[in-house]
């Protein structure tokens, strides 16, 4: 889960836990003297494993930066690393984020790369050594769920490491979607902090995980044009002395 | 002699090490991480990084982020 | 759940138990001098309650006898009113329907009305004195999911009795979809029984009703064009001598 | 004398009951419902229900459905 | 092409031609003695064929009084005929409409009817014997275009009489779509006439009819999962010493 | 319109004619002395405007060298720069991409680059100096249309430069719905030349193009969750003597 | 004497003819239809017509309509 | 002296130009382009490239594509 948007540690620990995830993104960002509480405290409390982020760089030299002060800081090899194009889109330059990937998964990190749904930048990032590709839904924070479901399909396909829905996420519906499409694991941030009740919306994630990775895995039906009976025809009973039949 | 601490110009004494400046903080050094002129300065080095006039120091820690 | 479709009473009952329905539809049919096994004792042992179905009924006064042999046999008032417009798309004849309705609520049943997504015939249904109705998603067996949601958000909207999505649902996101639009329940049938692992889907369905209620009352965020920052960009580091900012 | 028993053509005794056409079955009563001649008859009714020839009986029980 | 909606009858006049319609809708209100210019005389000079409509209707009794007012006032048989639930919704009501096209037909007239998306009662109106079934593909002035195509597709598919799209498009590619669909006609009125320039989407309107009616007869390319080249790779130059080939 | 897959020059020529378009796409392959006829002589006999592709090209070094090839042959600096990542989607690769069009762009050519549909890339390729960007709706020849008209709109929406809209379109509601999200024009090949009738699927092509041109700035009506009447009910006559009103 | 004309009381000479009432309008009779109690009045009857008092009288013409 | 054209393995007398090659394919020159070793040649510069041994040439023209 994604601890952005929260509007108090107590509300984001309360969905931490409702949400059963086993990892939680943090940001780096200057030290605030006059904040209170510790995120570190709430989150080393709920045991989650730390997975920093490189969310507001523009160039892989700033993210690569990043990345060294979070290992630092956080004792972890693991990144999410985000390099975006603008300010409007957040959406992530693909140039500059294989750049970035190429620098830290040489640097000895465990990469975890947001990227945008392209196939392509996707498997590139994964023949870099990425250890897992993160492709968004829809732009952070818009909630437009998951608009290429085609993309994600053909990543999952041909996927040589995991792959981790990210961004775009607003309702249960879209997480067990993703699952459905054979992602990995989803990662939610605004969905849950923002949701009017984030401890509520954590657990319908939590099920909508389990939901899709079920239903992935069950063996769904084929989508027909016409009807499929699921009551038979055979044995049913004559109940009328004129035979209306079908028309 | 004056550093930029996060941003903000602030008066160090003659030969302060980040290490001074950290503690400073009086946030402790847990979850922390320092760069000064945009070069990481590991945790292990803090006290023998002598500050120089005009360096610019960042000094960072866990914010919520998605 | 719907009992239709299942390869084996075996089957079935893995299936139900996995996803903890309360209730298990099933349909007349003429007694099978051959067949071993009795699907009442499963559902008996289970410990669901009997929904039974009109299924095959094209006209009212079948569906009003079927229902009535139904209460005979079954020893309960519930009766899932199935009044089918033709055989190939399986759709309810709406003013057949109407009218079977009409005869089974004066005589004494709690009907639960299959209908199509259409909000006016739904909504003379409840005027009528259904204790729920049951709009589809698209047509039985289909998997095509919830073709029209706006129509099931009306259909909400105005319901004064509980609403069940019935037909149509192909995987767990589906079913999730149905409960955060609103719906009170979600009848399930061919796509857990015909799945290739009928319990493992069964289960997705339950983990994607519980997903879905709770996101339907979470409070989910809105929909927006752009993108919102999950992480703030106040505190964040000056990690470049070139302000490069945004483009 | 003959009945039609969910569509098939059966000779029955003069006299014949519902109940003794359900139990020729050997299947029990139990979650079965009967029509005559497309009108329901309760089960409390079938022992005293006296079919005549050519007779539509509907004996039917829970099957599998959507 | 309805006529309802326009600002004012220059406008509507202008829009009609750009149209290129050959049928308008009139609906039949009471006489207002203060107004200026008269619709008729603008229908006339354009040279469209009347169609008069029943909005407005709720029951059978009022929708059959005022098809035969419309018979009276404007000389034609022809009536578009809408009876709608609701007033939030403007829904068709598919009992009070199939009542009504009955005594309708039985009394002579064209009865082009109204309707939901269901394909049951589409056909029912079909077999009462009505000149034209009008599914609509979202409610009257919604803008949401075609909410179920699958619905309009299984109308055609067993339409024994004309199929015309009403209610619900927007822009033109939902005309478009409609042909495609196998539609004969759209109807479009507020997509048109509260455009903010009425005559451009009336040209685009007729543009859209025209190549989704071309479209549907000129037998597309199926839909693919993967990419088919357009470019075949035989004769392609070796531009390269080392042969790279494909990932 | 593309030039790849007709089934003849002849049926090439009656689509190409009938799709009134002002431009070709060739490819350049090596010459085959058994070939009847001339595509050269066909296009000036058209008189369409020529735009050599890269197709098939894996690397900015075969594209470029391509380019520079097409420009010799041609007599032409446009170029459709196509640099694709893999045989199976066909989709772009953005870094050889990027990389590519940097150099024929400074080498003097007039680029329009076939890209996906991320706007980074999209506006990279447009500082970088090229002519057009030519983002996908759908992989090449898939005809699955627009996939995600969210990021088409974000790529319209930051253009300096025109956008055509290419790969994927499948038929004629396609190629409309392209121009409402303000693209400024639109390639399509295979689903005109492999369509069964290329010359009326081109005529259709034309039709939608201006159709979705002219509705795009006429400026259409809003999507609205409830309807909006197109008959007003000011003036609607009394015909019941009970007053039935709307439930 | 008075009649309801479109939802108006209006006062009419005793006898009035519902042609009277139509022309009154000053707007002619082309294009025009008309329900007395609601019932439907053909235009060729019009002037046959001899309204009651109290009669409901609808007088309705074309209107923009989708 | 051998010459790899458009993949295939060609005799050439000794110093044949690019050009001649060309020819050598009799369907003119309009629209074709040509490239040896990887590098472009202009149409210009045809009749004066003399062919080595082992040259790979390729020679181009439209053909269709998207």
């Amino acid at each position: 889960m994604g601890t952005g948007g929260a509007t108090s540690l107590d509300a984001l620990e309360a969905a931490l836990r409702a949400s059963g995830t086993a990892v939680a993104t943090v940001a780096l960002r200057r030290v605030d003297v006059d904040s209170r509480g510790s995120l570190l405290d709430v989150l080393t409390r709920v045991g989650v494993r730390l997975l920093p982020n490189t969310a507001g760089c523009f160039t892989a030299r700033e993210a690569v930066l990043t990345a060294q002060l979070a290992r630092e800081a956080f004792n972890t090899d693991w990144i999410k690393l985000e390099v975006i194009g603008d300010d409007v889109t957040l959406l992530p330059d693909p140039v500059e984020l294989l750049d970035a990937a190429e620098t830290l998964v040489d640097d000895g990190f465990a990469v975890l790369a947001y990227t945008n749904d392209d196939p392509v930048t996707a498997r590139r990032l994964a023949q870099l050594g990425c250890a897992a590709v993160m492709p968004l839904g829809s732009p952070i924070g818009s909630g437009l769920g998951i608009r290429n479901p085609h993309n994600i399909a053909l990543i999952v396909e041909q996927a040589s490491v995991p792959v981790v829905l990210d961004a775009g996420i607003g309702t249960a519906s879209d997480a067990a979607l993703a699952m459905e499409l054979g992602c990995d694991a989803v990662l939610v941030a605004s969905a849950v902090t923002r949701a009017q009740d984030p401890a509520r919306m954590a657990a319908a994630m939590r099920h909508a995980v389990e939901a899709g990775y079920h239903a992935r895995h069950a063996g769904r039906i084929p989508r027909r044009w016409h009807a499929v009976r699921s009551t038979p025809q055979q044995g049913a009973p004559k109940l009328t002395t004129i035979d209306l039949g079908a028309p | 002699m004056n550093v930029v601490v996060n941003g903000e110009s602030t008066g160090v004494v003659l030969g302060a090490t980040l290490g001074v400046v950290v503690d400073g903080l009086g946030r402790g050094r847990r979850g922390f991480a320092a760069a000064v002129n945009e070069e990481v300065v590991p945790a292990s080095c803090w006290d023998t990084t002598v500050l120089t006039d005009d360096d610019r120091v960042e000094i960072l820690t866990a914010a919520q982020g998605g």
